[in-house]
């Protein structure tokens, strides 16, 4: 299951999508919109997806884990749009027999996403905006 | 040839569209697409040392030759999760 | 939040008395009923706790994740009773600002329960039941 | 002394009962205790190389001394997740 979306992300649905009953783990991640960052106090994030390459390179990241892990089944959900304070962005669910490699694979995933798959994510902090990873394009609202 | 030239994040921001359009000569490269692009929206660009490109959803060297009708992205670094 | 029940758990009211605003991960893990263990069919399994013992064991397992890692808050339940197959005996968040320290500390509070909390877990199988990890209390059912 | 011995998992059903009371000197060790509760439950107990033992909830050496009122909890594996 990959799902890119502008609504809220329910991790229950996910985690319900992996589990089987053969597996006695399942790994939930929530990737949460933290109120600060680097030193500065964060309002909201928005997030912009580059569909469906997006879409493919999660497939391909689900690919990935399942061939270095003894794992069952993957679950990813990003959000997009506006993102509040404690709100979810990204959830994450792995099913496997045993718990270890769920967690590994788990990690696993949320690490590469963040290299390869075409998402981005614009802070709004207090007192400016920028895309996160590209500095020249912080702008302030004095 | 044509190639289409998908903008995102903080590049669609400077550039005020995601969209541009280039006119290339047969075998151009992905660099040579990305040097007209800049000529057709003169910005602040992105440094090409942390730029990246996709062409048809996959990611390829800025060597890499072109085909009419290619769907060229320009990825700044991704900051999903 | 320490739990130990014979209802069934829920992750989600975990995951939620974990989460704060300054927090950028949650991690959840659901330790589930598999049908199968050591070559063998498992029908369910049934869950034993020392109280309070099992409780102050779990404690003091939370206090040395919160030590060792930079984590923020952390909640355990654990099911006693019945459990049948696909149905979850022990659910683990953890929330941190960033996601290693949380996926480490939750596999690491699983690994240490799994040593110290006094809760025993019967294994009803196909032809027999045990005690995991006392083989001397095996029963076949002819 | 009266010590009160607890029993769990399958030492309790290979006992029949999950409460003990044993009666010891005083000075005595949680090994006397065990020894005591073994001759009070003559069965098939579990090997003390993989049985751990708890005095008021914590976990305690077979050396320790025991004091009046103790309760013991006599602890094979645990199998908890």
């Amino acid at each position: 299951m990959i799902l890119i979306t502008d609504q809220p992300l329910d991790p229950k649905t996910l985690a319900d999508a992996v589990r089987a009953d053969s597996d006695g783990a399942v790994v939930t991640f929530e990737g949460v919109t933290r109120n600060h960052n680097d030193g500065r106090r964060v309002e909201y994030l928005e997030y912009e997806a580059y569909r469906p390459m997006a879409d493919d390179k999660l497939q391909e990241l689900i690919d990935e884990i399942k061939e270095r892990w003894e794992i069952d089944a993957v679950a990813v959900a990003h959000r997009v749009g506006r993102v509040d304070i404690g709100e979810t962005s990204l959830v994450i669910a792995v099913s496997a027999a045993h718990r270890r490699p769920a967690f590994e694979a788990a990690l696993h995933l949320v690490d590469r996403l963040k290299e390869v798959v075409p998402i981005w994510k614009k802070e709004f902090f207090e007192g400016g905006e920028v895309w996160i990873g590209d500095p020249g394009s912080e702008r302030t609202t004095a | 040839m044509k190639i289409a030239i998908k903008l995102f994040a903080g590049l669609r921001d400077r550039a005020g569209t995601g969209d541009l359009t280039v006119e290339l000569p047969g075998g151009a490269t992905v660099a040579d697409a990305i040097n007209a692009a800049q000529h057709n929206a003169p910005i602040e660009w992105i440094a090409p040392t942390i730029l990246m490109a996709a062409v048809n959803n996959e990611y390829v060297d800025f060597t890499s030759a072109l085909a009419d009708g290619d769907e060229l992205a320009l990825i700044p670094p991704v900051s999903g999760g």
